[in-house]
């Protein structure tokens, strides 16, 4: 009967979480009910035997960033540390889908990301030929492969800036983010964690150094461990404690098309013609760019923004021409000095952080999950987010992936 | 698209402008004096109010001048008394 | 079937200017003033496609960018995807056909100019409706600068379709009016099919004006400033929803009103009129006098208008009060409804009770104010019970709705909210204004709409399902109800899960009711659910129009030196730098780049070369305290320079890591000529200024960039001083003129300054003359050069020639993570100065490790093999299971004249205590030893400088 | 002048302006080899007395403003910046004057001569053409005779001068490498004004166009 393809995108199911009030005390508080918080509560449930636990989320769950993310999947990053927390978030998404018997639309499209200058060029090769000693797929492909493996985009040596190659990596993709989400929450609902939404944590309950529980819009609440998870307010919440970090909140803009047959193979980003671009399972384009400049909690980007980065998805793709831009949107992304995520221990007894994950976190949602519900669990980093620590800054073992990362993922 | 008020120009579109981060970080005295922790927090610590931030901007394509901002994080809202006495020069 | 629903007379077509289309295949014939869906009604054709989840046949409901079904790909004279039939002006020659969901891109390139304009006013209006209109007026009169912006064919709004009398005339009269007095004022400007699509901070409005395919560009962007903003935006009505409300032949009331009046067509010949309000009365009557049978109307309400009724019953139409359309017969067009009681309070429908043949079913659910522009700018809504509607709050931001889009539904209210909003947004500018006496527009006494549930009940169908809520994304009631008993409660969940409101439409006839929906199923009020959130664009903008006219080689900046020209003509490829274009290697005719590069460095080792080099940045640095500012800013200690003299220098961020290199020149006691990396000068001089004017304020500096004044050759080679003293008055011999000296002269008879700096080694020169002398400069040295078979070289080569002496690329060789030292340039860290950018970063634990990864050189053992850029080392000769340690990767790698073999710089973790050691190179499956060796490969006591 | 001057960055398209400008509407040249020089210096010092003396006028206060003292264009780029635009010939004699007058005191005279060209667009629809690309109010009432300002021209700094604003006329300084970038993004601009008359509103009979 559906008379497009890909129109009839899997039904979600009839339940997928009731709506608890907060118990006055749990074993864990998790705070962001983001694709991280719940994540973390997924895997402090399923491989640390943690249930009762409880998600709090000042707003709807899973609306900050994971509603507003551009979906892309990859773990081609430069460095070690990098490459193996990502690589293992990758690893888990193959299995994500049928784990949580839930259709997360996670599509191996593969990515390229295009080097138009010579320097790109090198840095490409540098991090593909690192990508493959740290076992991850990664190939250097140049113009005209480019042009195989995604023919509408513009190849032209004419091209103010052509393209000169990219890296490939073909476990990459997309996956659908609201899916990604009541996935983990319909496993967390029938574990049995409470998913609290409309419960914004306001400040900490102390013990001297220690933090043993949350003041919430909603009341007081008790916690042996509570582990930050709210993407671009984290630095809010720390500042309840007097915490600074080295984070600084920006708007990240995205935007889609309307619903188009496909066209778009897989998923291709650009740094120095700046945008990066696929095509949703439903059909439309959806398009990010950098971040804006100044720090905001606004959720609101500037239209100079968009405007460039159309500028820059036609000349890359000159068919998108008369496609239409159907919304923009912008969420709050918590940048880090080194572009790189924190995710460790605090000076406080009790609490966790996880943050600065910035204009890439989605792609790491499993791997965060893993990674953080270890390091609460055990009051010790799990050895893959052991170097994202805060004391990088300090000793200056920093993980600079802004050649990895662009200025977006 | 911000409205910016540079103090010497007059208020300019945000794409005239770069945008410096906090203000008045204060470059430590004697740099070799501070602990790795202290220097850490100079390199790069910054402030994340949600809320007034004061902040940084030059206005790069104009007369190149660095000035200092009161804006509401939230709205984008520039705080009117810096529109009529501007801060000319800032310590970091 | 030509026009046979095409009234004899009236409408605001141009019955002398037929045109000629194909819908679906098919020939058709509009006029022009017709949209695609007024000549398609015209035609008796009010199916247009199938809709994107049950295929289920859909046709026009609206008469403007609310229309969430009639969407068609047009076809010629360009594809295009996705419009929406009722705002697509009519051409001849058009072709366009149904879409059903999804469209389709056109793979040949769109022929069409797009551009921006930057406009700025004291009063935008938005819309020019009588609202609109009447505050444009208003303000202009007072003087103030206004734009008004409509996104229709032409001004009017709502006037145009609805045949009402201002003054006893027809509105129209007075619309045309008001459009001539605006077009008189000097500081108005009238937009007319524009559309204004965002709201930004500030005021900053963006529009997009269809100037059609024959303008010079077929669409503008307009970037708006405004001091004030007037949102006259008008309102959408809203469909209803029961079962089988989305068959073909079911249209908003007030649509078809306007299909009357303005295009002179009935969409009907036999029509049912559901309706919760009055305003679909006047649809009514107006289609019954132009002769379509109203077969019912319906009205859910307990009690009726009299007013209405009276003109009814005059007319003999038939008024069924609370009641209910619960159903549709018919497949490809509706045939007829299914009516039913319903109870009191309108919670139950009784069995239906008749069935009404009808090809044209109205509705009206009421007013959904158009607030989406008031929402984008941060303006909050409330829900207001007496129009079930939400209202724009008002406050004290710049931006004010008046007319429908602020709630009022009568013209007379238009009227007045609109010129009270005129005249408020041109006083709070400072000019005095007045809001002027009004046309007298009549309006019937308006009765309470119905405020019974948001989905009519119905026996027909319990849960919903052929309920249609969202048109354009085929969601129903029944998909709210899942939603809802999935366990959500939050209307953006509800969002996300249905698909309602993410059409192209985004949710114009759809938000309110779905809102009204949710809370009727969780038993909460709608104020309490609230909306989905208002984001740009209002209606669907290109691409192409965002991207104007910043494309192919406006797309950034090409920058050129003034010798630009000549490398054209001498046929060297370019490298983008940055914005700059470098020559890359001049190639003769048969050479590949390998053999132009290799034959360009044998000149340069042996004879002598010239390069532009141009690009490099340079700024004046001046001022008592210059020596001092340069300390702290430079590793190196640059005070001691002498005057005369040249030094290089590295700059470091404050975290220690190198962030430029370059030489430093003093040519006056407090006055330097710094020159920074080709890419990163302008972000040198805004590093430099910003430590100046904040953190280093007592210090007496003044920076000005000269990049540009001055164009710079460099001449290298054991014959660069041969060649220069041909054309020189500087005493060019080695005791006179010392490398890292620099001389003012002559050049070729134009005043030059002249370095002896070398980046390859060689005896060298860089002459520095005003750009306009560059090229003449340029020649004679070229000239001068023949008998020393002077060669051209580029970037390519310049890289070989300093990689073989081992000196780094700021960018290439380093990557923001290191320091000087790891680069072996600790000679050019001071450690005499107390303090300077970067110094205390060194001593951090990280920082301060010996096992970092230093800058070394590597030569394959094989020498046939060239390394490529960026492949990676390890230590051992054969790879274990990943992941496999690395010990640094190569920078820079090239087969080199002089060492007759390739050779490469590396970072490599503790690379200077390996020297002599042999690592690996993972490359194309084999792993290629390489020894590790000092990073300068040649020359190196440095004996070859002073030729 | 060529024999004197040599080539300025915009000789190479000297024909292209002439034949991208539209008679009627607005015109494009390139006004070459003016002696500009930089200056910095404290307002308020003695030095910026004897300067405003020896060049005959007061060094405008105002940033964004624009004075003429004789041949001299003397454009306020920031608090205490000035850029002098003399008559052709004359940058050394000038540089010569100002460094006389500037004495001990702090401050800078940087001949920057060919660090920027000077384009001119003249013509009624000037302003049309430049807010294509640049965000400046340029309506007489906020930006007339004696202003200048630096701003964003497209995708490049530029200083903008009004010189008429009654005709209008404006000239754009913009830095050599940029320059040719510039002349073509006005000359595509200027395509406006080169085909017909922009249809009159309402008019376009044989449009397709989208009225939302
Ligand atoms: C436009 C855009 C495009 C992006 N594209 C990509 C991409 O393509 N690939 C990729 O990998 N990443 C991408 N990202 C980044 C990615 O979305 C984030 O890194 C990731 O979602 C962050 O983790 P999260 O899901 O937990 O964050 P969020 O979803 O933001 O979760 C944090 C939650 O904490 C809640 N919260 C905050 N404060 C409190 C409080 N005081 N009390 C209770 N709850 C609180 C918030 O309401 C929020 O729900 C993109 C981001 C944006 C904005
Ligand atoms: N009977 C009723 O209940 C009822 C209900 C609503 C409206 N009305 C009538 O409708 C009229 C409303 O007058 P009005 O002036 O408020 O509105 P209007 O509908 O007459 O005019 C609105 C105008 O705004 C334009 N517009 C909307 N959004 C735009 C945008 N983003 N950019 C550019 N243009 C945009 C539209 O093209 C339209 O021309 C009155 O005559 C009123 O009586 C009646
Ligand atoms: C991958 C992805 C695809 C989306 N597709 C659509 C879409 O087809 N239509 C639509 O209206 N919005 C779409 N959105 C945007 C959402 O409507 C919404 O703007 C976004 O989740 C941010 O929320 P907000 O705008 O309510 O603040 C999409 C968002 C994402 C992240
Ligand atoms: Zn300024």
């Amino acid at each position: 009967m559906p008379r497009t393809p890909g129109a009839d995108l899997p039904e979600h199911p009839d339940r997928l979480w009731h709506n608890p009030d907060p118990k006055s005390s749990y074993d864990a508080v998790i705070v962001g009910g983001g694709g991280h918080g719940l994540a973390t509560a997924y895997y402090l449930a399923v491989n640390h035997g943690m249930t009762d636990i409880a998600v709090l989320e000042s707003g709807w769950l899973a609306g900050g960033n994971m509603a507003r993310n551009t979906t892309i999947i990859r773990s081609n990053y430069l460095w070690d540390e990098s490459a193996g927390l990502y690589e293992h978030a990758l690893k888990l998404w193959e299995g994500l889908e049928d784990e949580l018997d839930y259709p997360l639309l996670f599509s191996q499209r593969g990515v390229l990301n295009l080097a138009h200058s010579l320097q790109e060029v090198r840095d490409s090769v540098r991090r593909v030929e690192a990508n493959k000693l740290n076992g991850i797929d990664a190939e250097w492909v140049d113009p005209q492969q480019v042009a195989e493996i995604c023919p509408i985009l513009n190849t032209s040596p004419d091209l103010r800036y052509p393209v000169l190659g990219a890296t490939w990596q073909p476990r990459a993709g997309i996956a659908k983010h609201d899916h990604v989400a009541w996935g983990l929450a319909r496993a967390l609902d029938r574990m049995g964690v409470d998913l609290v939404q409309n419960c914004q944590v306001t400040g900490f309950e102390r013990v001297g150094d220690r933090v043993v529980g949350v003041r919430t819009t909603r009341g007081t609440i008790h916690a042996g461990k509570v582990a930050l998870a709210a993407a671009g307010q984290t630095s809010v919440l720390a500042d309840e404690l007097g915490l600074r970090l080295p984070i600084q909140s920006h708007p990240l803009q995205a935007l889609v098309s309307e619903l188009l047959e496909p066209v778009h193979p897989t998923v291709v980003m650009s740094n120095a013609v700046h945008v990066y671009v696929s095509q949703a399972h439903k059909g439309e384009l959806v398009l990010g760019a950098g971040i804006d400049s100044y720090n905001s909690y606004s959720r609101h980007g500037a239209f100079h923004t968009i405007e460039r980065e159309m500028t820059a998805a036609v000349e890359l793709f000159p068919m998108f021409a008369r496609a239409h831009v159907l919304r923009t949107w912008a969420g709050t992304v918590d940048v880090t000095p080194d572009a790189s995520a924190i995710m460790g221990l605090t000076p406080f007894e009790g609490l966790y952080i996880n943050c600065g994950w910035g204009t890439g976190g989605f792609k790491a949602t499993p791997g965060v999950g893993w990674c953080y519900a270890h390091t609460i669990a055990h009051d010790e980093p799990h050895p893959l987010n052991a170097p994202f620590s805060l004391e990088r800054f300090t000793t200056g073992a920093l993980i600079d992936e802004h050649g990895a990362a662009g200025v977006a993922h | 698209m911000l409205l910016l008020p540079c103090p010497w120009c007059g208020p300019r579109n945000e794409t005239e402008f770069h945008y410096g981060g906090q203000a008045h970080v204060r470059y430590p005295d004697d740099p070799q004096a501070v602990s790795d922790e202290e220097w850490a927090q100079f390199l790069f610590f910054r402030d994340n109010p949600k809320g007034t931030f004061a902040e940084r901007w030059s206005h790069r394509m104009g007369c190149r001048r660095w000035f200092t901002l009161h804006r509401d994080t939230r709205t984008h809202e520039i705080r009117t008394d810096d529109r009529t006495s501007p801060a000319r020069t800032v310590t970091r | 079937m030509s026009n046979a629903f095409r009234l004899a007379r009236g409408g605001r077509i141009d019955r002398d200017r037929p045109l000629h289309f194909r819908f679906d295949g098919r020939e058709y014939q509009g006029y022009r003033g017709d949209t695609l869906a007024s000549a398609l009604l015209a035609n008796g054709v009010h199916g247009v496609t199938t809709s994107i989840k049950y295929g289920r046949p859909r046709g026009i409901m609206a008469a403007g960018p609310e229309e969430p079904n009639a969407l068609v790909q047009v076809e010629k004279p360009f594809p295009e995807p996705m419009l929406t039939a009722t705002t697509l002006a009519l051409r001849d020659g058009m072709e366009a056909a149904g879409l059903p969901g999804r469209g389709s891109l056109a793979t040949e390139p769109d022929p069409a100019r797009y551009d921006a304009m930057h406009a700025h006013c004291d009063v935008l209006v938005v819309g020019a409706g009588p609202a609109g209109l009447a505050a444009a007026v208003t303000a202009a009169r007072s003087g103030a600068r206004v734009i008004l912006a409509d996104a229709d064919t032409e001004s009017g709004g709502s006037l145009l379709g609805t045949g009402e009398l201002l003054d006893g005339a027809p509105a129209t009269v007075w619309v045309q009016r008001a459009v001539r007095e605006l077009a008189a004022h000097p500081e108005v400007r009238l937009l007319e099919r524009t559309t204004v699509f965002g709201h930004y901070e500030d005021n900053y409005a963006v529009a997009v004006q269809h100037r059609g395919d024959d303008a010079p560009s077929r669409q503008r962007i307009w970037r708006i400033r405004a001091r004030e903003i007037v949102l006259a935006t008008g309102a959408h009505e809203r469909p209803l929803v029961f079962p089988g409300n989305d068959r073909p032949g079911t249209m908003l009331a007030g649509s078809a009103r306007t299909y009357l009046h303005r295009y002179g067509v009935l969409p009907g010949s036999r029509a049912v009129v559901f309706t919760t309000n009055d305003s679909a009365y006047a649809a009514a009557i107006d289609l019954h006098d132009a002769g379509v049978d109203i077969a019912a109307i319906v009205d859910a309400r307990d009690v009726v208008s009299t007013y209405w009724a009276s003109l009814c019953v005059q007319r003999g139409i038939t008024i069924r009060h609370s009641a209910t359309v619960a159903g549709t017969s018919g497949t490809e067009r509706v045939t007829g409804a299914y009516l039913a009681n319903l109870s009191h309070g309108a919670t139950h429908a009784m069995n239906v009770r008749r069935v009404v043949r009808c090809d044209l079913l109205l509705v009206s659910g009421g007013w959904n104010p158009a607030v989406q522009l008031h929402g984008q700018s941060g303006g909050a809504v409330r829900f207001d019970e007496d129009t079930a509607s939400f209202l724009p709050e008002p406050d004290d931001r710049r931006v004010r709705s008046a007319g429908a889009a602020a709630g009022a539904f009568t013209t007379a209210a238009c009227l007045r909210t609109g010129a009270d909003a005129g005249a408020e947004a041109a006083r709070a500018c400072g000019f005095a204004a007045e809001p002027g006496t009004l046309p007298d527009a009549k309006h019937p006494p308006v009765l309470a709409g119905y405020r019974g549930p948001w989905f009519l009940p119905s026996p027909i169908d319990n849960e919903g399902g052929t309920q249609f809520v969202d048109l354009a994304r085929d969601a129903t009631v029944a998909d709210i109800r899942r939603a809802v008993g999935a366990g959500m409660d939050n209307v953006e969940h509800v969002k996300r899960y249905t698909t309602i409101g993410t059409a192209h439409d985004q949710g114009k006839t759809s938000g309110t009711t779905s809102t009204g929906i949710i809370a009727e199923l969780l038993g909460r009020d709608v104020a309490d659910i609230g909306t989905t959130t208002s984001r740009a664009p209002y209606t669907p903008v290109t691409f192409a129009a965002l991207a104007g006219r910043d494309r192919g080689d406006l797309y950034d900046p090409i920058r050129v030196t003034a010798l630009h020209d000549w490398h054209v003509e001498h046929g060297a490829p370019f490298e983008n730098v940055g914005q700059w274009k470098r020559p890359w290697y001049y190639p003769r005719r048969g050479e590949d780049m390998e053999a132009a590069v290799l034959r360009e460095c044998r000149a340069v080792r042996t004879g002598v070369g010239m390069q532009d080099v141009s690009t490099l940045g340079k700024i004046d640095v001046q001022g008592p305290d210059a020596a001092e500012f340069l300390d702290l800013v430079y590793t190196n200690k640059m005070s001691t320079l002498r005057v005369g003299r040249i030094r290089y220098g590295v700059m470091c961020t404050a975290d220690g890591m190198v962030f430029d290199d370059g030489t430093l020149m003093r040519t006056a006691e407090h006055r330097y000529l710094l020159t920074t990396t080709s890419g990163n000068a302008a972000a040198v001089l805004e590093w430099l200024e910003d430590w100046l004017q904040t953190e280093w304020t007592h210090l007496r500096v003044h920076l000005t960039s000269v990049t540009e004044h001055w164009a710079t050759i460099a001449l290298a080679g054991p014959h660069s001083r041969d060649v220069l003293a041909r054309v020189t008055d500087i005493d060019v011999d080695n005791d006179a003129f010392g490398f890292m000296d620099w001389r003012d002269g002559t050049v070729a008879g134009r005043s030059a300054r002249v370095c002896r700096i070398s980046f390859s080694g060689e005896l060298a020169f860089e002459i520095n003359i005003p750009w306009w002398y560059g090229r003449e400069v340029w020649e004679a040295l070229h000239d001068a050069g023949k008998r020393f078979g002077i060669t051209p070289y580029g970037t390519e080569t310049m890289h070989v020639l300093r990689a073989e002496k081992g000196l780094p690329i700021v960018g290439q060789d380093t990557d923001g993570t290191v320091t000087p030292y790891d680069l072996g340039m600790s000679w050019a860290v001071s450690k005499k100065k107390d303090d300077f950018l970067g110094k205390r970063s060194f001593s951090r634990v990280d920082t301060a490790r010996s096992d970092r990864k230093h800058l070394v050189g590597l030569l394959p053992r094989d020498t046939g093999v060239v390394v490529p850029e960026g492949s990676q080392l390890v230590a051992t000769t054969e790879l274990p299971a990943p992941p496999v340690p690395m010990l640094g990767h190569v920078t820079s790698s090239y087969r080199s004249s002089v060492l007759g073999q390739g050779f490469s710089l590396a970072l490599v973790k503790a690379g200077r205590e390996r020297i002599g050691e042999t690592i690996y190179s993972p490359v194309g499956g084999r792993l290629i030893p390489l020894e590790v060796t000092e990073p300068v490969f040649y020359d190196k006591e440095g004996a070859r400088r002073d030729g | 002048m060529a024999e004197l001057y040599g080539e300025s960055p915009l000789t190479s398209r000297t024909h292209a302006l002439d034949r991208d400008s539209a008679p009627q509407a607005v015109r494009l040249t390139e006004i070459a080899f003016t002696p500009q020089i930089g200056l910095r210096v404290d307002p308020k010092s003695s030095a910026a007395e004897r300067i405003s003396t020896a060049i005959g006028a007061m060094l405008p206060h105002q940033p964004d403003s624009a004075v003429h003292t004789g041949d001299l264009l003397v454009l306020a780029l920031g608090p205490d910046e000035w850029l002098l635009v003399g008559r052709e010939g004359t940058a050394g004699a000038l540089q010569a004057t100002l460094t006389a007058a500037l004495g001990e005191d702090h401050g800078a005279v940087v001949d920057v001569s060919a660090q920027r060209t000077i384009i001119g667009v003249s013509g009624p629809m000037s302003r049309d053409l430049l807010n294509q690309g640049c965000a400046l109010d340029l309506h007489p009432r906020a930006f007339g005779e004696g202003r200048c300002a630096q701003t964003l021209l497209a995708r490049t700094g530029v200083v903008v001068v009004c010189r008429d604003a009654e005709l209008p006329s404006f000239w754009l300084l913009v830095r050599s490498s940029f320059a040719r970038y510039t002349a073509d993004w006005l000359a595509d601009a200027a395509t406006e004004y080169r085909t017909t008359v922009p249809a009159a509103p309402g008019a376009a009979a044989n449009d397709y166009a989208v009225c939302s």
